[in-house]
């Protein structure tokens, strides 16, 4: 089994679903001969040809509204927005169109397209190249947000994604696109939507993270460790819809949770962890809830992104106060 | 229109593009005929059809209204004085072609076979009105203006790819094509030569805002020199001229030719909708000059000069779509609201796990309800 | 002091600004000759002339856009969206530009621009007529997002956001633009943003709602008085900046918190209360914060509105659970 | 351009509405003179001061490259081959005037007082980089495509509305002519006839998407017919042409004359960005045929054989802007990294007291990075 990083992920699970599904196109920015800003659709316009992955004029709004007049002929559009700094644009036709098709016809018409995007900081890139705005697409009804946080989930995702009868927000963490390589095995098997994957059991505390903070989030948890704190690590994967129960049911076990996200704190999407768990499990709860987040502020140009980004002292600093609560 | 392509680094003081924009209107404001006729003039039974479609059209509007000013429908907006745009583009298309419509064009959806209690429902508030039994493919109303232009471009762009012999149209207003929407989408038309044929039905205003300080331009069609292919100009209210060149272009489009942009002529006669008073920014003079060019009078005209109709016809005509309206308008009125849980029930093709709880509870909200709680 | 209403207020605001500061500029689709699909702008544009009350070609991305540049060069614009499901082609704008203006020049060109527009459901409007996406903005770093929920409010929090340095969303709750009539003196005196209003003191529980909620918030208030539970009533008014201490202090006295509002659950505003009330007053809990608002759906057409909006007795019902809570 | 405007109801099959597009282009890629040249081409200290910029900027643009490359800069976009445009505009604006460039316009950035020290702290990731010290009403560096031209739009409605005779200017490249802002804020440039001036630097490729992949328009200049005002294409490698363009485009502006749209034609010699390999979408071929038409030298060309200029002054000049690039390399380098806390200082006029917090945790943070923790 071939070891793959994130992004190679990505165009394995492009790959693998074009050649098993002449509905699936791929289009965007840059997709075809170039193969994209970071690789991800690299070799597929060789293999699939120029009307399957489709160099489209720059205009991200196009891009998603041609997604849907095409989802709704049946094929299935994987867009690639080049980078989140620019998926504004399609935030009208994701929110008044994409997610609504299917309510709006009762049924008729359906949009199964994938809306990916490369997202968040610390590559040292350019004005509004790392900003993390999951939380607005989470908020739309009809939506499916989904980001992967491995190579195997990129992968298994991804395709799930792709098969996906309805809109699916892809984010893909490109901080950690090329940070580890992991087997994979390109066998076509999708993971599950609609859950939360804990990707380490613990007793004393729950930590919640998707994405690219996961790694300091379980950086932070092998620290704690060897300190005799036993965390939960549990990676969100799929924000809408949200898996409150799994988190739910690590915090009745641990009585205590750390969320972590590098989108800003205010209405980020903590805020919708964190808010359930008051709701639904308040009881269980030994310690607040605190979300160890970006700041507030406009992602700051590269030289004081790591300041803007949450570091593994500052979620090992947010245990130690949930544990010393009370 | 014509252009001449121009090398690279040509190194002169010199043209190198040429764009002209042409008008087409065979009748004039009595139906009386003012240049040689297209073929589809001889064809009677074409310009019958188109006749009944434009006269059904009108008759459901006003039914549409007087629902509406008795509390019986939403807003509602009117096609008055367009229909022979929406009625001749019904007829232009073929039921394998998708209609991506805005909210206006009552004429083109009646032709292709939503129905009367489809529209209805749906300006009465019900989503059922968007599942047509007839043309399944067709998008619904479109409300957010120019938004539904791309999805025409992204149909075309999946009938291109399956090498099918289907055209998109999208239609919007003349507001429409201020947005960066409608050039977007005609933009990348062009550059995949799509088979799409985009309709701007110039009703002059767009509510309040006249077709003046939308753009300087002095045409509409002129907007697809922009995008790199043809526009041009037509009587929206000669119903022939508007068949014509609507059918030329959804052809053409269907024969590889690629897209148009064919902007109608023509002038809303109604207030915007039922919420809007129009008096407050156009003068009664001006409706009343434009009623003199209003589309069925012309068609009917040039029918009967024509010999292809008669009086005696065309009050059965009227009678028979009154009736029909009528039946539709007690069908919508006799048609039982949804279950409140339905707004669960499209919204993913299987309701994720989490949202059941939401769904319980508005359930036994209206169980509560009906209990009289 | 004349009695006038919610829209009326709007107008009034308006109109005082202009008179005081002819660097105020109202553009939009349909305010000149019209006055606005609401009467908002009415009369403004024969008063102050076609050059400050703009109508603008139909494209909300552009006016926007203008609005920036506008107010980059020391304008106000207060531009008005026509309702708020057409916002959505603006946040490209709001998102990269507007909220990030002063902060990218540090300090050296900034953004006072007013963006207006009516929100809400509940007056049996056309589809895409009646949704509430405040979170989204909320989220937004450098902005601020303020809802008034009374004419005096309308009147005082409009004045204080056209003269405010940086760029304001303020949305309007149609559903009670002509709800009620209060007397409100045409004076100029803006009233603070970055605060939340306390309607009504209590000490059995804290109802937190904003905009048109806040009328079945209090009548459920009113209903509750009768059954002897002394509700508190907090009018948010900003949502950004949020006065959390406000609520916390409320919080802190009543021990139970119920957040209501319009828009759909998941990733809404009211998450970021019941999360600050997780982290920062969960020992003040008496009860589980619970969330009263519409549902993780699309908007239904108008003859389900009313399915969708959260009403009083459901509030009641919240209420009635907080207080039997443990 | 000519446009003939139609009556609303012209009842006859007739054009009612032409365009053309011209183009203007004086040297050829030696240096020599193909066509009478216009005025500015006899103002020897105009020319030697346009050369000057072009020399500086690229002289920068190679300085910037090597700071990238030795990892002391972020991620650069070089102007290579496009200088003649940039320095140009540069030329033709007044200092009163606005600029509203995108990323690759250090050309004009420069000559309008923006410093190097400025614009390497901007691509070496530090926001002081868009604190223009000279001129401060000038946009920063605009990065999501086409965003920036409705702010021009905004900035000359702002100076119409001031009655003030100052110019708006908007650059941006082909790619951002796909964009809708680009053609909303094109058509209420016109509808308001603003003093606005819209560069399209067509460097024929956006990324690795060609410009025939943009659109299938002949020519970019014809974008201006949908916004109803005048376009028109120049030799962007061409100084004397494109200089002489672009200032006529300003003077009209300034004089009520409204808006232009110019299509500056030129070529990316370089990648697209540090970022970026070309060599996986284009040939080494198609470079090098491209060096030919390269500015610097035409223009040096026509300056010594005109007797403007000898190769003596030349080498002086390359030394001087060496110097100066390295002098501004130096400060820049040399400057000390902003407070984390800044993020927090310029967000709003004020700091919101709840935000106060999270600043202060940001301070205690960086205290503790600097004790080493
Ligand atoms: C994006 C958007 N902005 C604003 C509105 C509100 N609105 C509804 S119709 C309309 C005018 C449309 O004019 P036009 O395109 O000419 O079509 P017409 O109604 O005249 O047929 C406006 C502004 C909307 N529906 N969508
Ligand atoms: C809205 C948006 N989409 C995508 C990008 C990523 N991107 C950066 S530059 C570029 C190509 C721009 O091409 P063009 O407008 O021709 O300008 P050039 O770089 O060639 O000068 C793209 C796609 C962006 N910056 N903004
Ligand atoms: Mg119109
Ligand atoms: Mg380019």
């Amino acid at each position: 089994m071939p070891e793959i990083n994130l992004v190679e992920a990505v165009n394995a699970a492009l790959a693998f679903e074009m050649a098993a599904d002449e509905n699936v196109i791929v289009l965007g920015e840059d997709v075809g001969v170039n193969g994209g800003v970071f690789r991800a659709t690299v070799g597929l316009q060789e293999r699939y040809g120029n009307e399957r992955v489709v160099d489209t004029p720059l205009a991200e709004g196009l891009i998603a509204g041609l997604s849907v007049g095409m989802a709704a002929q049946g094929l299935r559009p994987v867009a690639e927005i080049q980078f989140m700094g620019f998926i504004y644009p399609t935030v009208d036709q994701i929110l008044n169109h994409a997610s609504r098709l299917r309510n709006r016809t009762r049924g008729r018409l359906t949009c199964p397209m994938v809306l990916r995007a490369p997202y968040g900081g610390g590559i040292h890139a350019p004005e509004h190249h790392s900003e993390s705005y999951e939380a607005m697409f989470a908020h739309i009804p009809g939506l499916r947000v989904v980001i992967p946080s491995s190579p195997a989930r990129a992968y298994g995702l991804l395709l799930a994604a792709i098969r996906d009868p309805d809109p699916v927000i892809f984010l893909e963490p490109k901080r950690i696109y090329r940070l580890v390589k992991q087997e994979v095995e390109d066998n076509g098997e999708s993971l599950p939507l609609d859950t939360c994957y804990t990707l380490r059991e613990g007793s004393d505390v729950t930590l919640v993270s998707w994405g690219a903070m996961l790694h300091e989030t379980q950086q932070a948890a092998d620290q704690l460790e060897q300190e005799g704190v036993d965390a939960e690590v549990i990676d969100v994967a799929s924000l809408k819809p949200l898996d409150a129960q799994t988190i739910l049911d690590s915090v009745a076990k641990t009585g205590r949770c750390v969320v972590v996200h590098e989108a800003a704190r205010t209405a980020g999407f903590g805020a919708e962890i964190a808010a359930q768990i008051a709701e639904y499990g308040l009881l269980n709860l030994l310690a607040p809830v605190k979300r160890v987040t970006g700041y507030d502020t406009v992602m700051p140009l590269y030289r004081l992104e790591d300041y803007y980004l949450p570091g593994v002292d500052q979620i090992i600093a947010a245990v130690r106060e949930v544990l010393e609560f009370g | 229109m014509a252009g001449e392509k121009k090398t690279e680094r040509q190194e002169e003081l010199e043209c190198v593009a040429k764009f002209d924009i042409r008008y087409t209107g065979y009748l004039d404001k009595d139906g009386s005929v003012i240049r040689p006729l297209p073929e589809v003039a001889n064809q009677r039974e074409t310009l019958v059809a188109l006749y009944r479609s434009i006269v059904l059209t009108r008759t459901f509007d006003q039914k549409a209204i007087a629902l509406q000013r008795t509390g019986n429908l939403g807003t509602y907006a009117s096609s008055l004085g367009q229909e022979a745009v929406f009625a001749a583009l019904g007829a232009a298309m073929q039921p394998k072609d998708v209609l991506v419509p805005y909210y206006r064009e009552y004429g083109t959806q009646l032709a292709r076979g939503v129905t009367m209690t489809e529209l209805f429902l749906y300006w009465g508030g019900d989503e059922r009105g968007m599942d047509y039994a007839g043309p399944r493919e067709d998008f619904p109303i479109c409300v957010p203006i120019a938004t539904q232009i791309p999805h025409a471009a992204g149909v075309a762009l999946a009938m291109k790819y399956r090498k099918e012999p289907r055209v998109a149209v999208a239609v919007f207003g003349d507001g429409a094509t201020s947005k960066g929407d409608f050039y977007e989408a005609a933009n990348a038309a062009g550059v995949w030569n799509l088979p799409l044929v985009l309709v701007v039905n110039n009703n002059q205003w767009a509510i309040s805002v006249p077709r003046s300080q939308q753009t300087v331009c002095q045409t509409l069609a002129q907007k697809a020199v922009a995008a790199g292919f043809g526009g041009e100009q037509v009587d929206g209210n000669d119903a022939i001229a508007v068949l014509d060149r609507l059918s030329a272009a959804v052809e053409k489009a269907r024969n590889g030719g690629g897209p148009s942009l064919i902007e109608t002529i023509t002038y809303r006669l109604a207030d915007h909708t039922t919420a809007d008073d129009a008096s407050r920014y156009r003068s009664k003079e001006e409706i009343k000059a434009h009623w003199e060019y209003e589309p069925i009078k012309r068609l009917r005209q040039y029918l009967i000069a024509s010999q292809f109709w008669d009086p005696k016809q065309d009050e059965e005509l009227h009678q028979t779509c009154r009736r029909e309206v009528e039946d539709a308008a007690k069908a919508y009125l006799e048609t039982a609201i949804q279950k409140p849980s339905s707004m669960f029930d499209y919204l993913y093709e299987n309701l994720p796990e989490t949202l059941r709880p939401q769904r319980d509870e508005l359930v036994a909200r209206e169980q509560r309800h009906h209990a009289g709680d």
